[in-house]
């Protein structure tokens, strides 16, 4: 009972961030601000029991999010021009939705109450069938390999789309040789002993950290989504200690744009290899000859897929920021 | 105490629309997107709302804990993969206000939308 | 032996908590960004040390203590390094650390001390 | 006990939030932002052992490894506006 009312001051101060999100006009400040509101998210979300949601908010929020909102602040401006008209009709209108929403959740049924609809259609099957049809204790890993599979699918072409089109719009006009030109320039933060030595140390952890997500998502909380970013947040952290070019040196633009693709691709072909052992397309119990052990296999490829494209994507989107900001 | 069952969703409703005012309301294009994510936010916490279930745990399933209750793990799924989708949506729209900030030399669209009507 | 551990960690926790309740009193209410700094960087590494040894002592020897550890590593290493950090920047901006500045209005006494 | 030590860690994080929003330097949100991090991190670990599944404990490691990455990127914003500014002769 007492963790219903933790949710209930996290959930206040959540709502107290976001005000301050709004109201301030110093743009850094907000994007501080939005570091603590990921943080918040992320406690609430393990609160109300949804480790694997919360652990894929802590590997986003804590450094992903930071680092490209600071990169396009690095590009734009890093205050906010006060408007001081025309502020009553958006309030009002925001107010009356308020209302109607607020009014409307009374329709609702109860935070856990084990009758609502949600909880009565597919769910307590995906929950009964997983222990024996995919033979995982993880039912959130194996809904998102298997069971919609498809979904998670689109999901990764999204981010590949993404990342393509961050890519044009950010690569346009000669970007390479500038980023040739500047390389004296990102020195990185060479001349900072402490957290130089500090980082260095925790580069390998953060990297070996990301694959146990990897691997261990069937058995706990994590998968290829968290991994992928827990990885690339260290190979940002690399990049921030050694500059942009020594991390390109490392992981060249290719092998990034290679692991975008290859990822995407890897997770095509396994549905693809199951349509040409005889199943449907992502039906992997046709992988192995034991259906159990053909959805296992499935669910290591199709992670494996996922973990690159979305470590690749958001290094790529990093380095086009990171580029941008050096010419 | 029954009213406290509500408050998850009154929470998702309010920093909903102090998102939706950031979008419409603020002319910065960066605030924008803040406000974006915190709209996006807000329907994250919606959905991971539903997924609580009274007395279960999250949908880890445990050895040797017969009838043990676990949360819904659909809500779950679909949030996961929404959380890495919105990160990489908040990037491409960073993407266009750098070109937008090269192109005009500003981000606040008061003065964008000046600049198209006078050419 | 149960009831002294039960104790110990009961001991532990409490007071890292108190340390937590400390750091975050002087965070908000100290005069200036160093003073500030120097109360909750002091309570990041000693209210987490008994905090968790608290809970490691709970746990008995299983992976839990293990990634427990690994945690209370991990916060010793980065908590110290980014305060190195946000002192660095916040110097390099021209802050200074000056005792004399207790407050906002009081800072303006003595503007420029002859060092 | 455990309900002790969180509640002590909320009301700690509530008072990094007035922190964070009453500045006044861009430092002092860092320092709050920083302060919040760590003790989400201490929350976590509190709040795996209340819920009596242990195994929760990788959350609570990411942030460990992780938050500390947006503090580096902060320095190196600084770093890299004040190299600017003494290109361009400041814009203050």
């Amino acid at each position: 009972m007492i963790v219903v009312v933790f949710g209930v001051f996290l959930l206040t101060i959540l709502v107290v961030t976001a005000v301050a999100i709004v109201r301030t006009e110093n743009l850094f400040v907000a994007v501080m601000l939005m570091s603590i509101f990921s943080l918040l998210m992320a406690a609430n979300f393990f609160i109300l029991d949804a480790a694997d949601v919360a652990l894929t908010e802590a590997a986003i929020g804590a450094g992903i999010t930071t680092v490209i909102f600071l990169g396009a602040l690095a590009l734009t401006a890093r205050r906010e021009e006060a408007v001081s008209s025309g502020r009553m009709v958006p309030l009002a209108v925001v107010t009356v939705l308020a209302m109607v929403m607020i009014w409307a959740t009374f329709d609702k049924p109860r935070l856990g109450d084990p009758d609502a609809p949600v909880h009565q259609h597919v769910a307590p099957w995906y929950l009964e069938k997983t222990p024996e049809l995919i033979g995982i204790p993880n039912v959130v890993t194996a809904v998102l390999g298997t069971f919609r599979g498809y979904d998670t699918l689109g999901e990764v072409f999204v981010v590949f789309a993404a990342c393509i089109g961050v890519l044009f719009v950010l690569s346009a006009g000669g970007l390479r040789d500038r980023s040739k030109e500047a390389d004296a320039e990102s020195i990185g933060l060479k001349h900072h002993l402490i957290p130089k030595v500090v980082g260095r140390l925790l580069v390998p952890f953060i990297v070996l950290f990301g694959l146990y997500v990897q691997f261990h998502g069937e058995y706990g909380p994590g998968g290829g989504f968290q991994a992928g970013a827990i990885i690339a947040t260290g190979i940002i952290l690399y990049a921030l200690l050694e500059g942009e070019t020594n991390a390109l040196r490392a992981l060249p633009r290719r092998v990034l744009l290679g692991m975008v693709v290859g990822g995407a691709l890897l997770y095509t072909l396994v549905g693809v290899a199951g349509m040409l052992l005889g199943g449907n397309f992502l039906d992997y119990s046709v992988l192995a000859s034991d259906p159990v052990v053909g959805q296992q296999v499935g669910i290591i490829l199709i992670e494996a897929g996922v973990g690159i494209t979305v470590c690749g994507s958001l290094l790529s989107i990093f380095h086009a920021f990171a580029a941008r900001e050096a010419s | 105490m029954e009213l406290l069952g509500y408050f998850n969703y009154w929470v998702f409703a309010v920093v909903l629309v102090i998102g939706f005012y950031a979008v419409i309301a603020k002319g910065n294009l960066i605030k924008k997107l803040l406000g974006l994510a915190i709209f996006q936010s807000a329907v994250f916490l919606m959905y991971i709302t539903m997924d609580k279930i009274e007395g279960g745990t999250a949908p880890i399933i445990q050895d040797g804990a017969d009838g043990q209750l676990y949360s819904n793990p659909l809500p779950q799924v679909l949030i996961l993969t929404a959380i890495v989708v919105g990160v990489s949506m908040t990037a491409m729209g960073l993407a266009l206000v750098v070109r937008i900030k090269e192109a005009y030399g500003t981000i606040e669209e008061s003065v964008i939308l000046e600049e198209d009507h006078r050419s | 032996m149960e009831l002294t551990l039960d104790i110990l960690s009961w001991i532990l926790m409490t007071t890292g908590g108190l340390f937590v309740l400390i750091g975050g009193i002087g965070a908000l209410r100290l005069p200036n960004i160093y003073t500030r700094m120097h109360a909750a960087s002091l309570t990041d590494t000693m209210a987490s040390i008994l905090v968790l040894t608290g809970i490691m002592l709970q746990a008995g020897f299983s992976l839990a203590t293990i990634k427990l550890m690994a945690i209370l590593v991990f916060l010793l290493l980065t908590g110290p390094t980014a305060s190195y950090a946000i002192a660095n920047a916040a110097l390099l901006s021209g802050m200074r650390p000056d005792a004399a500045e207790t407050s906002p209005d009081k800072a303006k006494t003595p503007t420029e001390p002859s060092a | 006990m455990y309900y002790a030590v969180s509640i002590a860690i909320l009301v700690t994080m509530g008072l990094a939030l007035v922190r964070a929003i009453l500045g006044p330097s861009v430092y002092d949100r860092v320092l709050a932002a920083n302060v919040f991090g760590t003790k989400t991190v201490l929350l976590l670990s509190v709040i795996a052992f209340l819920y009596g599944r242990p195994d929760f404990l990788d959350l609570a490691l990411t942030y460990a490894l992780i938050n500390f990455v947006g503090v580096l990127a902060v320095l190196e914003f600084f770093q890299s506006r004040s190299r600017a500014d003494a290109q361009t002769g400041g814009d203050q």
